[in-house]
């Protein structure tokens, strides 16, 4: 092919006040492919995209499109310049129709209704074109998550975009809504068009790119064909050095049961069972595993053990029921009855990002005696000493308890959030995405200090959207789908395909059949 | 409870109503912008104060409206530049340019015209008189008859009464409120202006992806809020009042925000909504017939509270829910 | 990394915006055709040249204090309490209350048994809103205003049916029996053999409202309850996490706020007016949000803020008596300061934050 | 008092009493206009110590002030007009006028302008001196004649009520409707949208303290002075040798109350008005003829409000 690339960046750089996000950014993409990029979590992948699109302005670099420099200063340029982006976080107006999504900021002219009209029929045509149905007068809000990215696709090839960019479509589908889409893309392919997809998942990499592009800590570390690498290089590339799939660690020797939960269930504020009839139990010296694609109850599983919400059912810690509705279901309960909690969301939930780290270490264990002073004031002295002591034994960097919470860095925060929680010395632990975002020597450590904490006999709930994580820290792994535990299955008797199909839904009978 | 009773009261409602539905109008476009104003009482008191001064001293009506509506802009800008430009706190500035609005006009009042804190009294051509619509019994027939208007309409039939006394003999600027409520309405719903001012309150990202400027929408509707409360104003200081006096909105900015909610941020509703406050006002001042009505006095003072325990009673939900812009309130920032 | 070291953020961005103000103030006091200077000095003469200025100044700034403080508190738990002027209204109605029905033998059990009831009318009066946030998702700031308004009307109310004395004209109360009348500094400091002016309002409610900026510093940065507080205004869904009740932060918090903004009546109506007066609060609800901003949330900050706002209003007042300026001027550079210090404060921050970025970038490389 | 300097009315007489007694004497004057109550013993203070004598209060707000601060300052004399205290300090003079007197003889006139039989009456904040002069108003009203409607309204309870044009202009409107075709305006500020409201509705209207005749100049029957200006004008003249320690009353004898007649209204009244006025003023003057103050025992003998 010697036409020119569909899109050129040339020395693309962005920084956010000190953070920099984009560092001297080139790649070229060919039209009529998919280009994926992948990148660990802060890498700059939607950064350098949302530049492409004209939602941020680089601080320097050039962009051509079909080989003629572009001017992209707003989002304006460019559509007008064919290019469309399915946002990680869809960027639609919830109470918007669907149609009046998709005519936003595309109207024909100052009166609405002919645009409406307008649009309405080639929806309909671009339905028939690309399987892409979904109804013009519902409501956004209640639309499922799968056809709230259809609709966001459709915006864009109504505005007749030629190069589309997907930001990480997958992490919020079912693996058959996954599937569909990756069909659609191929179409869109063979239209001609190009597309970007960006994901973490190097499944899809494989399955679906012709070309990628790997990015790390803001720079573009290797662009390569899509044929001629395999995982394991892609990986590498991705953080820097070898990964160490497997976590050493001896077998397991689990105790008496800590933790019995029997149909428990978790209804959300819309009213939609979020949570269905889940029972299971942990003994202590025992890893459970939760695996499952995001959004099917795994945190409202966490939320409800840890307090947070408030559920139905029955929850056995060392024999004695949990308070599941009441006044003592709420998370300083919970720690008062030795469950420590690391939440999947550090940085909203586990710790508060302007208190300083001393503060941050008492956060959710503030009424403990030892940070007391007397009956009126606590103990800010002896917090601090206490922190700094965790710092030192967790290797936080850098060590010093005055910092606020949002001056760590990301891997850092983790590792106060779970030194806070390790050291209180909990008969069970949950832990949410222990890694997620985190950097490939504190994963190690982390990994390292929950294996510790199973060997002293305690109990832990693990999950982790990262298969490979599951796999190599569980004794036993339960899958949920949404809502329900589909099976439960020994890391050592299964393979990823199979929890794959299960976290898709699919139990083993049905794939059987 | 006489019939023509009723109508003078419903007549007193609307021009009471007025300044209350141009100012909940103007909340509305900046609300439903995602720029809450809660400086609609600072910006009508600004524009009373400068319409009144200017019709005076210009001695021309329409310079004097021209003039409030730009005091006011000029206060919206503050407000945009705030809340858009600078991403500040929406409710701060609301506030402070309320102050800042009850500071200035006095102290330009004085320094001005040294009465006090008040503009000399306006005369016919200053001031906006009523309009004495065709076939209506007006100030013309009763002059014509030489006998009281009062007694002409006291009169004539229902229909005349409905039509002289609460249709005809109100200022331009009630026409022109009233005229405002469908032009909100399709303004809102039937053209691509209103698709992007509702998109933008509900969720800025969308508007901004779809290469729509943010900022651009929102400062029009703060824009458009400005020219509404500049002209609630001037009819508060050049229709309904011959002249300025201190703190002469009384509150009403703030009425206007409570209707704004009790409407649900929506034009029709915000009708009936002032249409109802303004009615509370209209009979505080005649609580005879309340008590003719009712047969029991009620405190002019509650009357008074009414509009805002109604309003703390509706956002509490317990009758019916009142759901602001979803990005109302909050800056739109998309890099940090 | 930190954008900007925090000596800049507490010291050095109110200070601009502080000069901001003045300078606008400086402006319209020139458009007005009076001279700014002359004005500065009429006003520092007038406010602190003398025991009795200082009097005065002392006297608002108690006010303003107490208002201030109980902004910065709800500010805390990331609730916006506009409704001080209607609680320090019912916190005075709870002062006459008290002062008028009950014979009391000495001012000091009288102070504080006043104290006790301003705090509850005050407390009482943000309770609602509280409540009808947390529980019916309505938010504080609009039902405070509306709570300010129906405050006003309910005292319009009971002054003027209950509590006006016959024959009276004034919507007022009763003056309060002589046993109630608080020692003034005059008094207090006549203990200790310092003079101070006889007639300067100030009382013993300013140690009451040190008393309260210390009580609060260690609420708040103390106790388990204010490092609650804190963490639920930083993060309600860290609060959530950590089980903060948001339903207790919210309440505790409002009637924490709208009883030191009650208590704001031991000062102008126990021990200025020693009745209860239609207007007493005369906005000092409002200038406590300035207050507030301008000592960046902190009791000690408020402290100070206080007292420059203090200054301010006796300045103003004096401003006033000597010259033509209006006593609207304080009302403008209120104003300001909120405008500056609270909903202009990027624009103060944002060349700042790039300077200092600059700087460090600078010493970096 | 808090309606403002000019008001066109009350606030604005004393000052025009000040401003005559600065003009005839060369004499200097310091004045402070109130938005604030704290601010009322300082301003009484800083007055009293710059050697003000005698200081002048106006309204009646500033009568507990006054008592407050009279003692601390023996060599000042203090001047309040409308007050009212149990007690007068020996250095305080209370002013009152006879307001029911005025009125009585506007009420007169308002009935005999009157073609409706009805009349109206609109007070500023409800208080019992308001009502005082509209008892008297009602009462001269009734006298004329005994069948005639007089409606009553007050514009608040607070003090904000002598500021409120606006609400004073619904009000008369709100008069007009129910037949009133003359409007009293005993409402400070307020009245000015009171006697607007009126010349633009075609009715009469008739001005409070001030003369008002030539506000709206053939609209407006007439105005019940009370001369504040000449209470102020006396007590600064008197300086030093004002009498202190009681209440002063000023009544149509003393001239302190009375009906405006001037070019502006030369118009409206009538000979028989004019005599009917001069013969019940001479009568109220000689004792033949009394008008009830509201104040005997607070109410009205012919109105209830
Ligand atoms: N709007 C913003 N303001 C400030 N910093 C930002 C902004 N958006 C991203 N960043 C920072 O820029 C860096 C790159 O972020 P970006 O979102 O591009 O990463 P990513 O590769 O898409 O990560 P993920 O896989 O988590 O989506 C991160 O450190 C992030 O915190
Ligand atoms: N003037 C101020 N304005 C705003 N925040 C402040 C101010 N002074 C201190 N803080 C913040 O208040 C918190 C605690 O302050 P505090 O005054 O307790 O500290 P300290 O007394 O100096 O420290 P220590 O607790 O060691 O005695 C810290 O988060 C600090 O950053
Ligand atoms: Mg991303
Ligand atoms: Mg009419």
């Amino acid at each position: 092919m010697t036409s020119a690339p569909a899109i050129e960046l040339k020395g693309i750089s962005k920084a956010f006040g000190p953070v920099q996000a984009n560092k001297d950014i080139s790649i070229s993409v060919q039209p009529g492919t998919i280009h994926g990029i992948i990148g660990e979590n802060g890498a700059g992948k939607s950064t350098l995209m949302s530049i492409l699109y004209g939602f941020y302005k680089a601080d320097a670099g050039e962009i051509y499109i079909k080989g003629q420099k572009a001017h992209i200063t707003d989002s304006q340029a460019a559509i007008a310049a064919g290019i469309g982006m399915v946002f990680q976080h869809f960027k639609l107006v919830e109470n918007f129709t669907v149609l009046e999504n998709i005519v936003l900021g595309a109207e024909d002219g100052a009166l609405l209704r002919p645009s409406l009209r307008k649009a309405r029929k080639e929806l309909r045509h671009l339905a028939d074109e690309y399987e892409l149905n979904v109804d013009p007068d519902t409501l956004i809000e209640n639309l499922s998550v799968g056809h709230q990215q259809r609709v966001e696709i459709l915006k864009a090839l109504y505005r007749k975009a030629d190069i589309l960019i997907l930001d990480e479509p997958t992490g919020v589908l079912t693996p058959a809504e996954a599937d569909q889409l990756f069909r659609i893309l191929d179409r869109l392919r063979e239209e001609g068009k190009t597309i970007i997809l960006i994901t973490h998942k190097l499944r899809e990499i494989m399955d679906t790119t012709d070309t990628v592009s790997v990015m790390r800590r803001g720079q573009m570390t290797a662009t390569v064909k899509t044929a001629e690498t395999d995982p394991e290089q892609l990986a590498e590339l991705m953080v820097g050095r070898k990964v160490l799939l497997q976590v050493e660690k001896a077998p397991a020797q689990p105790a008496q049961t800590i933790l019995e939960v029997e149909n428990l269930s978790v209804t959300d504020d819309k009213g939609v069972e979020r949570l269905k009839n889940v029972s299971l139990n942990i003994r202590a010296g025992e890893i459970l595993g939760i695996a499952g694609v995001a959004g099917n109850g795994q945190s409202e599983l966490m939320e409800v053990l840890g307090g947070m919400i408030s559920g139905q059912g029955t929850v056995r810690l060392n024999g004695d029921a949990l308070d599941l509705t009441g006044k003592h279901s709420d998370g300083r309960s919970r720690r008062a009855r030795g469950i420590a909690h690391v939440p999947e969301d550090r940085q909203s939930e586990g710790l508060i990002m302007d208190f300083h780290a001393w503060e941050n270490v008492a956060f959710g264990y503030h009424h403990d005696a030892k940070y007391q002073k007397n009956a009126l004031f606590m103990d800010n002295a002896a917090l601090r000493a206490d922190t700094q002591a965790k710092m030192d034994k967790f290797d936080v960097r850098p060590p010093l308890p005055w910092l606020a919470a949002k001056n760590f860095s990301g891997g850092n925060q983790q590792k106060i959030v779970v030194a806070r929680e390790i050291e209180r010395n909990p008969d069970l632990l949950l832990i949410g995405q222990p890694t997620r975002g985190v950097d490939i020597g504190a994963i190690e450590f982390i990994h390292k200090q929950i294996i510790e904490l199973r060997d002293q006999g305690k109990a832990i709930l693990l999950v982790s959207v990262e298969l490979d994580e599951i796999m190599s820290l569980s004794d036993r792994i339960a899958v949920m789908f949404d809502g329900e535990i589909m099976g439960e299955r020994l890391p050592q008797d299964t393979n990823a395909q199979e929890l794959g199909l299960l976290m898709a839904g699919v139990t083993a009978s049905e794939g059987a059949a | 409870m006489a019939f023509l009773d009723l109508i003078q009261l419903f007549d007193t409602t609307i021009r009471l109503a007025t300044p209350l539905l141009l100012a909940c109008l103007a909340g509305l476009y900046s609300e439903r912008a995602g720029i809450f104003d809660i400086g609609l009482e600072g910006k009508m008191l600004a524009a009373a104060f400068f319409s009144a001064a200017i019709a005076y001293s210009m001695g021309s009506v329409w310079m004097g409206l021209l003039a409030g509506i730009g005091i006011s802009l000029a206060l919206s800008a503050i407000h945009g530049l705030a809340s858009i430009t600078f991403r500040g706190n929406q409710l701060i500035s609301g506030l402070a340019i309320t102050m800042l609005a009850g500071g200035m006009t006095v102290l330009v009042a004085q320094s001005w015209f040294a009465q006090g804190g008040r503009t000399p009294s306006l005369t016919d051509d200053s001031r906006f008189t009523g309009i004495e619509l065709p076939f209506a019994i007006g100030p013309s027939e009763a002059e014509a008859a030489g006998r009281p208007l009062s007694q002409l309409i006291a009169e004539a039939g229902p229909l005349q009464q409905i039509y002289s006394e609460l249709i005809s003999g109100h200022s331009i600027l009630v026409y022109i409120a009233f005229a405002l409520v469908p032009l909100t309405w399709w303004v809102l719903y039937a053209t691509r202006f209103g698709l992007r001012l509702r998109a933008v309150g509900e969720n800025p990202a969308s508007v901004d992806t779809a290469g729509v400027s943010v900022v651009g929408l929102r400062y029009a509707a703060v824009m458009i809020c400005g020219v509404l409360c500049g002209i609630a104003g001037a009819y508060l200081a050049t229709a309904l009042q011959a002249g300025f006096v201190k703190d002469m909105t009384a509150g009403r900015g703030y009425i206007a925000l409570a209707a704004l909610i009790f409407a649900k941020w929506r034009p029709w509703y915000a009708l009936s909504a002032t249409l109802l406050f303004g009615l509370f006002q209209a009979l505080e001042l005649r609580p005879d017939m309340i008590e003719n009505v009712t047969g029991v006095a009620v405190q002019a003072q509650l009357l008074g509270a009414l509009p805002y325990i109604l309003t703390v009673v509706i956002l509490a939900g317990f009758v019916g829910k009142a759901i602001p812009p979803r990005a109302g309130g909050q800056p739109y920032v998309k890099e940090r | 990394m930190e954008k900007m070291p925090k000596w800049a953020d507490v010291v050095l961005i109110p200070l601009i915006s502080l000069i901001l103000a003045a300078a606008i103030s400086a402006l319209v006091i020139l458009g007005i055709g009076e001279d700014p200077i002359e004005a500065v000095k009429l006003m520092v003469q007038g406010a602190l040249g003398s025991s009795n200025g200082w009097g005065y100044t002392l006297y608002y700034a108690t006010n303003f204090m107490f208002t201030g403080l109980a902004v910065a508190v709800a500010f805390h738990a990331s609730l916006f309490n506009i409704g001080g002027e209607g609680q320090a209204m019912l916190g005075g109605l709870g002062v006459a209350l008290v002062c008028l029905f009950i014979p009391w033998p000495h001012w000091s059990i009288a102070l504080i048994a006043a104290s006790g009831a301003a705090a509850l009318f005050g407390a009482a009066w943000a309770l609602i809103p509280a409540y009808l946030q947390v529980r019916r998702g309505s938010h504080v700031v609009i039902t405070t205003i509306m709570f300010n308004f129906i405050a006003f009307s309910l005292l319009n109310y009971v002054l003027v049916n209950q509590l006006r004395p016959p024959r009276a004209m004034d919507p007022a109360s009763a003056k309060f029996p002589e046993a109630t009348h608080l020692p003034s500094l005059h008094d207090i400091l006549g203990t200790v053999g310092i003079e101070f002016s006889k007639h300067a309002p100030a009382n013993i409610s300013l140690l009451i409202a040190i008393a309260a900026c210390v009580g609060v510093w260690a609420l708040i940065w103390r106790t388990r309850f204010g490092f609650e507080l804190r963490a639920f205004g930083k993060s309600e869904s860290g609060a959530r996490y950590a089980g903060i009740s948001p339903f207790k932060i919210t309440i505790v918090t409002m009637l924490i706020s709208g009883g030191l903004a009650g208590m704001m009546a031991i000062n102008n109506v126990m021990g200025e007016s020693e009745r209860l007066v239609l207007n007493a609060v005369e906005g000092a609800g409002f200038i406590g949000i300035a207050v507030s901003l301008m000592g960046r949330n902190h009791p000690f900050g408020v402290f100070l803020a206080a007292i420059l706002f203090g200054f301010l209003y006796q300045g103003g007042a004096e401003l006033a008596l000597w010259t033509n300026i209006p006593r609207e001027l304080i009302v403008v550079i209120q104003a300001l300061v909120i405008l500056f210090t609270g909903a202009l404060d990027n624009m103060v921050r944002m060349p700042l934050e790039r300077i200092f970025l600059a700087l460090n970038t600078k010493k970096e490389g | 008092d808090l309606g403002g300097k000019f008001d066109k009315s009350f606030n604005e007489a004393a000052f025009n009493g000040a401003s005559r007694w600065a003009e005839e004497t060369g004499g200097k004057f310091f004045e402070i206009e109130l938005q604030s109550e704290a601010q009322r013993e300082q301003a009484l203070r800083r007055f009293a110590e710059a050697g003000a004598n005698p200081v002048i209060t106006t309204g009646f707000a500033f009568a507990t002030p006054v008592e407050a601060v009279a003692g601390d300052y023996p060599d000042t004399k203090f001047v309040n007009i409308d007050g009212w205290l149990p007690e007068v300090p020996s250095n305080v003079q209370l002013v009152g006028f006879q307001e029911h007197e005025g009125s009585y003889l506007v009420g007169m006139m308002a009935a005999m302008a009157s073609k409706s039989g009805t009349v109206g009456f609109i007070g500023g904040m409800d208080i019992p001196l308001i009502r005082h002069f509209g008892c008297g108003y009602a009462q001269g009203a009734k006298a004329v004649n005994p069948d005639i409607t007089v409606i009553t309204n007050m514009t608040g309870t607070t003090p904000a009520a002598w500021n409120d044009p606006v609400k004073g202009s619904e009000l008369t409107k709100a008069q007009i409707s129910q037949g009133a075709d003359v409007v009293y305006a005993a409402a400070g500020g307020t009245g000015v949208g009171v006697l607007q409201t009126a010349a633009d509705e075609n009715i009469l209207s008739i001005g409070v303290d001030s003369n008002q005749n030539h506000l709206h100049s053939g609209k407006v029957l007439t105005s019940m002075m009370k001369r504040v200006d000449v209470a102020v004008y006396n007590a600064m003249k008197d300086g030093e040798a004002l009498e202190t320690g009681g209440f002063t009353i000023l009544g149509l004898a003393e001239e302190g109350v009375g009906v405006a007649m001037d070019e502006h209204n030369a118009a409206l009244i009538t000979d028989e008005m004019k005599a009917a006025v001069e013969e019940a003023r001479a009568k109220i003057i000689s004792g033949d003829l009394t008008v009830e103050a509201y104040y005997t025992n607070d109410s009205c003998p012919v109105h209830k409000f």
